[in-house]
């Protein structure tokens, strides 16, 4: 995928998900064992019954009688089954521990709200000056523990970054939280995992791990408000950008532009992808998008925009300037 | 038997067209939703034949996902800012029969689009045709103008009243007080 | 005790009207009140449970189709990334209506409708207890599932899939009519599965042969009596859940409303409770298939009778101990988890229990490989593996990262088409020559196994792959470079195979109902009492009814003891025997055919249909149904001179 | 194929001359006692789950019953006076059933039906008095749903009875009708039975917590 992103329950990048990956091998190697011995058994049985056909006398003689050697295997295979089990039960318990043994010192506390169809995330901080926003791609410092706090706006929806851990779901008018720590460098693709209406196949989340120091870089930029466009095109698409519909629903920080019902885009030109995962983040695709997000996203709560195409190449420019 | 094959046909092609009409999705932009606004009407005593309201209204009031989407929007673009959730505050209630400015659909249209005296901002420009319609319908729809089968049901919130396909039609009565001395309601 | 020593204790009195001796003549061979009126009257007023046993798996294979066509256009909408042939809109109905069609309309009444056919002829019974409320259930059953399709051929089907979750489906999200359908369909296939469960249960346990002890029943009907109870408890709750979503977009209860004290959670813990059982409801009668083809075809009789009907009884009870394993992403107490874990595992003992018995049987056992068994031999390939993947799905970790992908989908279609469809395939050709009197050709059953066996691997087995590569389930589409394509492509191959053995199959059934070989009454010389009667069986179904004394009454020195003399064929009378020990009781008079339960049937559609869009449809609705069932209930003189005549009192 | 030869024989032994036995069998004996006792588990479910959907709500809520009074008193206890009465009647009934007593059948039905109508019509105020409306909150939802189910058992029973009634008074007649009024009997003790819980969900639970 681009930039090498990831997206795979098998390679695990933190100690959750590789948790979870001891526990696949080791079911997969069980069952595939238990898989093995019944059909091996069942082969065996039609091998060396002899054949007959429907007129064959039935064998009744057994009826009344009890059958020692059968019944001694098959008491032996339940039995069997039911040791395996326990050994998968005990195995599944230890792990689900572990999962939740993460230490959680200087946690980064992020605040993950999922709207139809999109990311919402707070990055909180002590100082309420430090607290910003951004929108379907979380940056993260490898090897610091994260805990989001998930909400949901409207649907239910789950966030999954399978690299990195397992599901949790985000139930409107429920608050449920997800510790994981990255412990590799790289970018980790994240899905909505529970279906949540038109656009469920398009709502990804981006998760770049990076080293603490890039991480404090990136962070440092996205606090500072967005930066006022110097080249008179850029200047003329702010203008477009505040006197149509985007400013309704967009927000820019250092700008009138305030809304809260769509993505926040003061650094959106810093992003991989727009349209939560769904293009990749240039100037021809960004255009296109805000021309008719409908053919690319059908039912996207984003109005199409019937803009001059001088306007548009404006607009575009101005939001590329916004890093 | 061959008209009644046909007949069926037709009576299966109509009440495919109802579904389509009811539930379909409008992801495209209307066809002819740019429509030129009609002037201003600012009292409903005119001579001769009332005109006839936008053909693109239609479309939308008897549409469940404009209607939908219109409820969505008048959150959204902060109509309940000030007409509350149609109770009225700032602004006068919209779920009653009370139309100040008229209550057919081209009257809403303008005075959302061109706003009026005493309050009520211009949209025209910030919110797109499109936009402008379903929450024209979804207005109409908060005094039962619309089919009970079409409007929508309740929101997951706190309830202040009955929700839209709950609601008794209220046909619109000439306003008591002229739009001058209009301050709330 | 045997049961000729109670006849002796029923020893004819001297007396009685001449004309109720002529009435009872032991041998009377005329169906009498068991036959049908000719023509179409006959045809939609007929309660025998042949007529609409045959109806009511027509239907639910009907269904089948419909809902497979519908997963067609699926993996043809996936078979290629970023592929544009099917909108979301469209899409999320298809899967919707997919899932409600196979599990709603296809599949728990697909099994019920094989017990409306088998289970009175496996018991020795006349006709099936209460045979105008079958009636009634199969016409509504057939209004409701063609209620769903209409709704999504005029584009206004369910879209928030087959659990509607809350609040998707709720009254804000769920705009327009669409999950008002899905909740009415529930409603539908409810009155109807309820129903047909009870009829089952009374059958089973009033009106078995003379002399078929509980322990001497064939599996068969064990599993549907399990799966019967199942149904009992298991339904209300979605009856509940879906009414209070109704209630919820209709006329604006907060059941499902966070913000007025509702919760969306309360919707996943109702529909659970049944939604998990359900699983078990369409697994048990496979399970029963499977019991009965292994021995005739192993020409032995099963292994660990005994402990087989434990293991249904025991899967029934923990089926309804393990539904939270489908909300470990959500929070749940940790403990909880735990404790939902190990149910989900500990179930898989006891089918594993009913496995290994039948390796036994076939171990010990004469091999008579036909298409049935195949199909039983494709059973356990494809269950064994679904049911591995199963135990995975039960550890709360790795359920984090296979939840909602479309692993789930791989191991609920290894579970449901291996555990259920697969037996039933085999069922249909075991089967078939007693419904028809004709043969299913054997070289097409062999094409139809072998194409639905690869096929389905195919199609299925790449997708734990592509769960694994997270791809989530109910995608309409995916893009190109996550690399989910070739795996996709492979699947939707695979679809097309499927759909060929399909085709396959409905070429056999076609041709051998004209040419197939006559059949005779038992052609595989099985064991059980349904093949001791005529292929296809006469009304009435046994003339004169059999008394049993063994467990394999067929196979067995006097397994069948002697026959049941005395009941008359108009009024159509049957025996009705005790629960335990089925000693002979005392005489039913059975209800004629009539016309009432499909004119009831149809007021109680248009009331269900007519309250989505209005609730005040309740109350003016019930009126017609009301007066529909007086005319059903009110007895006519003439039948009741005729019980009359033949009144005895203990 | 042949069919198998044991099945065309004819001459086997007659195993049950059924002539000699009843037409009819009162308790679990008949089939209606199996099909009333069925529908009897498929609704205590039904009611049980509604229960249990009363307490989830309840146990999301922190102020129970959440600002609104608890139900008035007085029409629910009412309600539950009748119905224990009403069980004489319908005992009476039962009991001339099994005795095959047409005229004391005919006497216990129509009180039984007096009950019902009287109970009905209680019920009818009872909705006035629960001070809280379906789409006021949560709990109003849980309250009219266990008593919008209890009022529609109670309305097709009241309902089966008269047809009944109707019936034992015009006929025609025979024996095993005396069975469906056994059973109907059976089944108006489920309505009273299930009635005990659910007033004491509705009009006390609220109370004590």
């Amino acid at each position: 995928m681009d930039e090498g992103s990831a997206l795979s329950a098998l390679v695990p990048a933190g100690p959750q998900a590789a948790h979870i990956h001891t526990l696949w091998l080791v079911m997969l190697a069980v069952c595939a064992l238990v898989f093995a011995a019944i059909l091996g058994a069942l082969a065996i049985a039609m091998r060396r019954a002899p054949c007959g056909d429907e007129t064959s006398e039935p064998d009744t003689s057994m009826i009344g009688n009890d059958e020692p050697a059968v019944r001694r295997a098959v008491t032996f295979g339940i039995a069997a089954s039911a040791a395996l089990l326990i050994t998968l039960l005990v195995t599944s318990i230890v792990i689900e521990r572990a999962l939740a043994q993460l230490p959680l010192r200087d946690a980064l506390h992020i605040r993950l709200t999922g709207h139809q169809w999109w990311w919402e995330a707070t990055y909180d901080d002590a100082k309420a000056a430090n607290v910003f926003t951004t929108a379907n791609e979380l940056h993260i410092p490898v090897g610091r523990p994260i805990v989001l706090t998930l909400e949901a706006e409207d649907v239910i929806h789950s966030f999954w970054v399978p690299n990195l851990h397992g599901k949790k779901d985000l139930v409107p008018g429920r608050t449920a939280t997800i510790a994981f720590r990255a412990d590799a460098a790289g970018t980790f693709r994240g899905q909505c995992a529970e279906f949540c209406g038109y656009q469920h196949a398009n709502m990804a989340l981006m998760v770049i791990a990076e080293p603490p120091e890039r991480y404090e870089r990136w962070a440092a930029a996205a606090r500072t408000s967005a930066p006022q466009p110097l080249e008179p095109l850029a200047q003329r698409g702010q203008q477009v950008f505040l006197q149509s519909t985007c400013a309704m629903c967009h927000t820019i920080v250092g700008t009138p532009a305030n809304g809260r019902r769509a993505p926040d885009l003061t650094h959106v030109a810093s992003r991989l992808r727009i349209g939560a995962g769904t293009l990749h983040n240039d100037p021809v695709t960004l255009s296109a998008w805000i021309a008719d997000p409908q053919r690319i996203k059908p039912g996207v709560h984003m109005p199409a925009h019937a803009l001059p195409s001088a306007d548009l190449q404006a607009l575009v420019a101005y939001l590329g300037t916004l890093k | 038997m061959n008209i009644r094959v046909r007949a069926a046909v037709l009576v299966a092609v109509l009440a495919a067209t109802a579904g389509c009409q009811r539930e379909a999705r409008l992801f495209e932009p209307a066809a002819g939703s740019a429509v030129t606004p009609p002037p201003v009407r600012m009292s409903d005593l005119q001579p001769g034949q009332s005109s006839p309201p936008p053909a693109v209204a239609p479309r939308y009031e008897v549409n469940a996902a404009a209607l939908a989407a219109g409820k969505r929007l008048f959150t959204w673009y902060n109509c309940n800012g000030c007409h509350a959730n149609g109770g009225g505050d700032k602004g006068p209630a919209l779920m009653d029969d009370v139309w100040i400015y008229g209550g057919e659909p081209a009257n809403i249209y303008m005075t959302i689009v061109e706003g009026r005296p005493n309050g009520m901002p211009s949209y025209g420009g910030h919110i797109p045709d499109e936009h402008v319609w379903q929450l024209v319908a979804y207005v109409r729809s908060m005094s039962g103008l619309v089919p009970v089968d079409a409007a929508p049901s309740r929101d997951d919130a706190m309830q202040s009243a009955p929700a839209e396909n709950r609601r008794a039609a209220q046909p619109p009565v000439p306003a008591a007080v002229p739009p001058s001395s209009q301050t709330s309601k | 005790m045997t049961v000729d020593t109670t006849a002796g204790a029923l020893a004819p009195e001297p007396g009685g009207e001449a004309s109720v001796a002529e009435l009872l003549t032991p041998h009377a061979r005329r169906f009498g009140g068991w036959a049908d009126a000719p023509g179409v009257l006959g045809w939609i007023s007929t309660i025998d449970h042949k007529r609409v046993g045959r109806r009511f798996i027509g239907t639910a294979f009907g269904f089948f189709v419909a809902g497979g066509v519908l997963a067609g256009l699926m993996r043809l909408q996936l078979s290629r990334p970023d592929s544009s042939l099917i909108g979301p809109d469209l899409y999320n109905q298809l899967f919707t209506v997919h899932g409600t069609s196979m599990m709603f309309v296809f599949a728990v009444p697909m099994m019920q409708a094989m017990a409306v056919y088998f289970v009175p002829l496996m018991v020795g019974a006349r006709n099936i207890a209460f045979p105008r409320l079958i009636a009634y259930a199969y016409w509504v059953y057939l209004f409701g599932g063609l209620m769903l399709y209409s709704a999504l051929v005029l584009n206004i089907g369910p879209d928030a899939g087959w659990f509607s979750y809350t609040p998707l489906a709720g009254p804000q999200y769920g705009v327009g009519k669409r999950s008002d359908f899905w909740a009415q369909l529930i409603t539908f296939t409810e009155v109807s599965g309820l129903l047909v469960a009870v009829s089952v249960i009374t059958t089973v346990f009033k009106l078995r042969a003379p002399g078929m002890t509980l322990n001497r029943m064939p599996l068969f009907v064990w599993a549907l009596l399990v799966t019967s109870f199942m149904v009992v408890f298991a339904l209300p709750s979605v009856m509940m859940v879906s009414t209070s979503l109704i209630l919820d977009r209709l006329v604006g209860t907060h059941f499902f409303n966070p913000a007025e004290g509702g919760d969306a959670l309360l919707w996943q813990h109702l529909f659970w409770f049944f939604g998990h059982p359900e699983v078990y409801m369409i697994f048990l009668p496979g399970l029963g298939f499977v019991s009965m083809i292994v021995p005739t075809f192993a020409r032995r009789p099963v292994f660990g009778y005994v402990a087989i009907v434990l293991s249904l009884i025991a899967t029934a009870f923990l089926a309804f101990g393990l539904w939270v394993h489908h909300m470990f992403a959500t929070n749940v107490p940790e403990l909880g988890k735990s404790f939902f874990t190990a149910a989900s595992m500990v179930i898989a003992i006891p089918t594993a229990t009913q496995l290994f018995c039948w390796i036994a049987t076939l171990w010990t056992g004469r091999i008579v490989l036909r298409t049935p068994l195949l199909f039983v031999l494709g059973f356990f390939f494809i269950l064994v593996l679904g049911g591995l993947t199963g135990i995975m799905l039960a550890a709360v970790p790795l359920d984090l990262q296979l939840h909602d992908t479309f692993f789930v989908v791989a191991h609920l279609h290894y579970v449901l088409i291996g555990g259920a469809v697969f037996p039933l395939f085999g069922a249909f050709y075991y089967w078939f020559p007693k419904v028809t009197g004709r043969m299913l050709d054997e070289t097409l059953g062999r094409w139809n196994f072998w194409l639905f066996f690869v096929g389905f691997n195919v199609a299925f087995f790449p997708m734990h792959i592509l769960g694994l590569q997270g791809m989530p389930r109910r995608v309409y589409t995916y893009a190109a470079d996550t690399g989910w394509g070739p795996l996709n492509l492979v699947a939707s191959l695979g679809a097309v195979v499927v759909v060929a053995s399909v085709l396959v199959f409905v070429v056999n059934v076609a041709r051998s109902c004209r040419m197939g070989v006559h059949a005779g009454a038992n052609p595989w010389h099985a064991s059980t009492l349904e093949w001791a009667t005529d292929s296809p069986p006469p009304p009435g179904n046994f003339h004169p009814p059999l008394a049993v004394a063994r467990r394999e009454p067929l196979w067995e020195r006097a397994g069948v003891s002697g026959f049941v003399e005395g009941l008359a064929n108009d009024p159509p009378e049957a025996l009705v025997t005790t629960l335990l020990d089925a000693l002979p009781h005392h005489r039913l008079a059975f209800p004629t055919p009539t016309i009432w339960p499909l004119l009831a049937a149809i007021a109680t559609s248009v009331l269900f249909i007519s309250s989505i869009f209005t609730p005040w449809a309740v109350v003016w609705g019930s009126i017609p149904v009301a007066i529909t069932l007086i005319a059903w209930f009110w007895p006519s003189r003439s039948e009741t001179r005729k019980h009359v005549r033949l009144e005895r009192v203990s | 194929m042949t069919s198998d030869a044991r099945i065309v024989d004819t001459n086997r032994p007659v195993a049950v001359d059924a002539s000699w036995l009843p037409n009819h069998a009162f308790g679990h004996h008949s089939l209606m006692w199996w099909g009333t006792v069925g529908v009897m588990a498929i609704e205590g479910m039904a009611f049980a789950l509604a229960v249990l959907m009363y307490v989830y709500v309840w146990t999301r809520l922190d102020a129970w019953p959440p600002d609104v009074l608890p139900p008035d008193l007085h029409f629910g206890t009412l309600n539950l006076a009748i119905l224990v009465a009403s069980l004489v009647p319908n005992a009476y009934a039962k009991r001339a059933a099994e005795r095959y007593d047409l005229h004391g059948v005919r006497i216990g039905m129509s009180v039984c039906l007096v009950f019902g109508v009287a109970f009905i019509a209680v019920r009818a105020l009872e909705f006035t008095a629960l001070n809280v409306s379906w789409d006021t909150n949560a709990y109003g939802s849980a309250v009219y749903l266990l008593l919008g189910l209890h009022t529609t058992h109670l309305v097709t029973d009241v309902m089966d009875t008269a047809v009944l009634a109707v019936l034992m008074f015009t006929g025609p007649l025979e024996k095993s009708r005396f069975v469906d009024v056994s059973e109907n009997a059976l089944y108006w003790y489920f309505v009273v039975a299930a009635w005990v819980p659910i007033y004491v969900v509705i009009y006390w639970l609220p109370r004590w917590l």
